[in-house]
């Protein structure tokens, strides 16, 4: 009987007690952050979305072969002889087109490693978190600033010059192997003389 | 008669008003089936925690399928996971609607690649309505993707979301 | 405390010569190579001799070596008394990968060998319940192995992205 | 629901499944009960429903530290912790000095990572058994830890922050006053959750005298942790076996005493991990004091990790219980086998040896308070 009374009060005691907790609470300041009208602001390097600032892109594909998921897909175009393509801010001479450069963020897994190994620092991280989409493919951004005919036309340069440098290349080659023909033809005629002679002196 | 030609002459207004009366309400009670799978589940309960509080938009958690409006795919679906996904889908009233929250379920994310066992995005089986991007999102970036289905929700109208439901079950089960 | 050296030479001292070899690679732990038909009594040795006192499994891995054609298992035991480790290995050959069970001598070896049956395919001789774990029983293949292919579809549910 | 007659006994037996979708199995578990009335006569966890393959992706990769971010996944409720135990096997393997500063800001944050995965557990916890407000105000406090965790690596949950003997970036200036502020904060709290839960009649009802694991089979089934402290085992690997700098601290080892019911139940497990807050609140403390101020953090990372032949198994103490990291290398570039040995999934193992006999509705107070991650059960 007397136990349980003791274990009654108890309970109530371990309730009431619990309950102050509850009602101090009540009373402190609130923590509820009224999100869509207040913002939290983001602290400096939080990492909510990767960005590519692509006037500095030297097209090195650092940060893809740095990518363990393999979200970045960068296609890169030599640039021909007579064009320049300028400096980036941090003073690397660019010698590649980006004809593509796409992050796919829904693949991605915000694990920053791609953001050390750049040598201009043009892809980062930056703090900004709504973008959510009605369709998956509008997640796959697009930082190349060429336009689709300027590809195009990048491309076929490129590859004319590049057939042009082969073709040089090949005549290159040939030339040096008719030389090297040449030579080991002459050798051999004045090996044929030597032998030739010697017959004769023997005779 | 003409009578209630003379007084309603806009003839659509009792239809449209209905309409967005149900829109309102439903867009204010979504309650979600928990499905919280993951790493972004983690995110799920700190969003419904004290700091950023789902119940301030009429979002409540339900535990059973029967009761909830919304999924909340939250985390990665794997091989063995998939078929209990869309039964639960199945078992949910129209109208319905899915998010996905964070990379996994948006495509496979970290293991789109070599992950054998792991289901390449779950609009494979269900029809997603807002992909949440994140590894795992904010709970503010779940919040905004509420606020998305929010929006399309605003916009439905009842034979248009029947129609687009049957049009997504359609190609659901081509696939 | 007994370095894995000492331990070997105790157990050499038990068992005799046959069946045991101990090496190590260029950096880390060394271990004790023991026959796959021994395991049993060698590890119930370790369990109860006053020296050893390995009351502990931490872990049981098995792993596929492509080059040799073999399979191994391996067993990091430890100590809690005598605050010793040590690892054992076995290896098996692919075509026959039977393994005894250890499962009656430490409780942790259950799940873990079904681990490892589940992700490398050796097989544990008189394990209770020898299923896969992780992966559904209608699963093909052990995808740990290094030639694994992975099936296309499951439960026509693509595997692809 | 299946009916079926025991062999054994002869009565009528049900079995039932929880899960793989249940509100209170700390994910995706799923739990065949077999039932006599409502007593449990067996259960047979059956697990893989989160198996994402991250032994695959570590032999897929080709560098050792892409698979830091994989470990995260692993546990994401204490990803600092299982960081720790992949830097500190790759550190031991290569044989690398690691910064003073370094190792100090690892011990921080890994204690609060412990802090902030006990405070989950614990409202979680409560929750499964019906206390909603100390979750409410758990979490409360987590999101204070997750703010200072967000200002020095960038990310919330998933930090991939720790690299091979260096940091990913160094803290910001302000770290120090702000753990130090947090801690002081962060002390009264508990012993609020004190008096909103842990000695509340109606908690204690349902976890005292319940689940209860005695040392012997926890040390058969190599149980780790505060499941194997709840039973009276004075072990903890950063006391018995030091990594990191753990040896330079002054802290106790919490175990169960069988306060309020039998040694080894539900609320001593409950109990270690209340009382290892305090003792990881010490260590920050006394880190916090330690800690240099100056020092490159990066500057040790090596560019190319390229371990010579061999096989290393490094364990940790994660606020689970013993993570162990079993990694052979080949001189390649990329991990041979990397072997995670997660202590949830030794301890779900032991889920049908404790569990036989208690009641239905204890079975959730059981899984709450061996404190289970499936994503770590599964990898």
């Amino acid at each position: 009987m007397l136990n349980a009374v003791k274990q009654s009060w108890l309970t109530f005691r371990s309730i009431f007690t619990g309950m102050g907790v509850t009602i101090r609470h009540f009373f402190g300041p609130t923590v509820t952050l009224q999100y869509p009208d207040e913002k939290m602001e983001l602290p400096k390097g939080a990492r909510a979305r990767l960005y590519v600032n692509i006037d500095d892109c030297i097209g090195c594909n650092l940060c893809a072969r740095a990518c363990p998921v393999n979200c970045i897909d960068i296609e890169t175009v030599a640039s021909t002889q007579d064009v320049d393509l300028g400096k980036t801010s941090t003073g690397n001479p660019k010698r590649f087109w980006l004809t593509r450069f796409d992050i796919d963020m829904a693949k991605c897994m915000y694990c920053d490693l791609c953001v050390h190994p750049c040598p201009t620092n043009c892809i980062y991280m930056v703090s900004e978190y709504e973008y959510s989409e009605y369709d998956r493919s509008n997640l796959v951004y697009h930082f190349s600033n060429l336009e689709p005919e300027m590809v195009a036309e990048v491309k076929d340069k490129a590859e004319k010059e590049a057939e042009q440098k082969k073709r040089e290349r090949e005549e290159m080659m040939r030339k040096k192997a008719e030389e090297k023909a040449q030579k080991e033809l002459e050798a051999k005629k004045k090996a044929e003389e030597e032998s030739n002679d010697k017959e004769k002196g023997e005779e | 008669m003409g009578m209630l030609d003379k007084k309603y002459h806009d003839s659509n207004i009792i239809i449209v008003g209905l309409e967005s009366a149900l829109n309102w309400a439903r867009k204010n009670s979504l309650w979600y089936e928990q499905f919280g799978l993951a790493c972004c589940a983690i995110e799920m309960m700190a969003t419904a925690a004290s700091r950023y509080d789902f119940d301030r938009f009429g979002i409540i958690p339900r535990s059973s399928p029967r009761q909830a409006d919304v999924m909340i795919v939250a985390g990665t679906v794997t091989m063995k996971m998939a078929s209990r996904i869309l039964r639960l889908y199945e078992q949910m009233s129209e109208p319905r609607y899915v998010i996905s929250m964070g990379s996994c379920s948006n495509c496979g994310g970290p293991y789109w690649e070599h992950g054998y066992h792991v289901l390449k995005g779950v609009d494979k089986v269900v029809p997603v309505d807002v992909y949440v991007p994140g590894c795992p999102p904010r709970p503010e970036a779940l919040l905004e993707g509420f606020l998305k289905l929010q929006e399309k929700i605003t916009g439905e109208t009842i034979i248009e979301k029947s129609e687009n439901v049957s049009k997504k079950e359609q190609t659901n089960d081509a696939t | 405390m007994m370095q894995p050296e000492e331990i070997f030479e105790y157990v050499k001292e038990e068992f005799g010569e046959e069946g045991f070899s101990f090496s190590s690679g260029d950096i880390g732990d060394s271990w004790i190579q023991v026959e796959a038909g021994m395991i049993k009594t060698v590890s119930k040795f370790l369990r109860d001799d006053p020296k050893m006192r390995f009351n502990t499994l931490m872990c049981l891995s098995g792993v596929h070596y492509p080059k040799e054609e073999e399979l191994g298992v391996t067993y990091n035991l430890h100590s809690t008394e005598l605050k010793q480790t040590v690892a054992l290995k076995v290896r098996v050959p692919i075509e026959n990968p039977n393994v005894p069970s250890i499962e009656a001598i430490w409780k942790t070896a259950d799940w873990h060998e079904r681990e490892a049956y589940d992700m490398v395919g050796l097989i544990f001789e008189d394990h209770p319940n020898h299923k896969r774990i992780l992966l559904p029983d209608d699963w093909e293949g052990h995808p740990l192995r290094k030639d694994y292919v992975q099936q296309d579809f499951y439960r026509g549910i693509t595997t692809g992205a | 629901m299946l009916e079926v007659i025991s062999k054994e006994t002869g009565n009528k037996e049900m079995v039932i499944n929880m899960g793989p979708q249940h509100p209170s199995t700390h994910g995706v578990l799923r739990l065949e009960l077999v039932l006599d009335g409502e007593i449990i006569t067996k259960v047979r966890p059956n697990i893989g429903y989160l198996h994402r393959c991250f032994e695959k992706y570590a032999e897929q990769m080709d560098d050792y530290a892409k698979v830091i971010p994989y470990t995260d996944r692993m546990d994401y409720v204490s990803a600092i912790n299982q960081e720790h135990g992949y830097v500190i096997a790759l550190e031991r393997m290569l044989e690398l000095e690691v910064p003073e500063r370094v190792e100090y800001i690892r011990v921080i944050m890994a204690e609060m990572q412990r802090i902030a995965s006990h405070l989950l557990g614990i409202g979680a916890f409560g929750l499964d058994l019906g206390a909603f407000s100390p979750f409410l105000y758990l979490f409360t406090e987590r999101e204070k830890i997750l703010d200072i965790f967000e200002r020095v690596t960038g990310a919330r949950l998933l930090y991939n922050y720790f690299a091979v003997a260096g940091l990913m970036r160094d803290v910001h200036p302000e770290f120090k006053t702000d753990t130090a502020e947090f801690v002081k904060t962060f002390r009264p709290k508990i012993k609020e959750l004190n008096d909103l839960l842990s000695y509340n009649k109606i908690f204690i009802k349902r976890t005292a005298n319940i689940g209860v694991l005695p040392e012997k089979v926890a040390l058969n089934y190599a149980a780790s942790g505060p499941v194997l402290r709840g039973s009276g085992v004075e072990w903890d690997l950063r006391k018995n076996d030091p990594y990191s700098i753990y040896d330079k601290f002054d802290f106790e080892i919490p175990v169960g005493t069988g306060e309020v019911g039998t040694l080894g139940d539900c609320w001593d497990r409950y109990m270690v991990r209340v009382k290892e807050m305090e003792q990881s609140l010490r260590i920050i403390e006394q880190a916090l004091d330690g800690m240099p101020d100056e020092g490159d953090v990066m500057e040790a990372i090596p560019k190319r990790i390229r371990p010579k032949e061999g096989e290393i198994y490094v364990r940790t103490e994660t606020p689970r219980g013993e993570l162990g990291y079993y990694i052979i290398s080949d001189k390649s570039a990329s991990p041979f086998r990397v072997k995670a040995r997660a202590p949830s999934f030794v301890h779900l193992s032991m889920l049908p040896a404790i569990s036989k006999g208690s009641l239905i509705a204890d079975m959730v107070a059981i899984v709450g308070s061996i404190d289970i991650v499936l994503g770590e059960v599964d990898r």
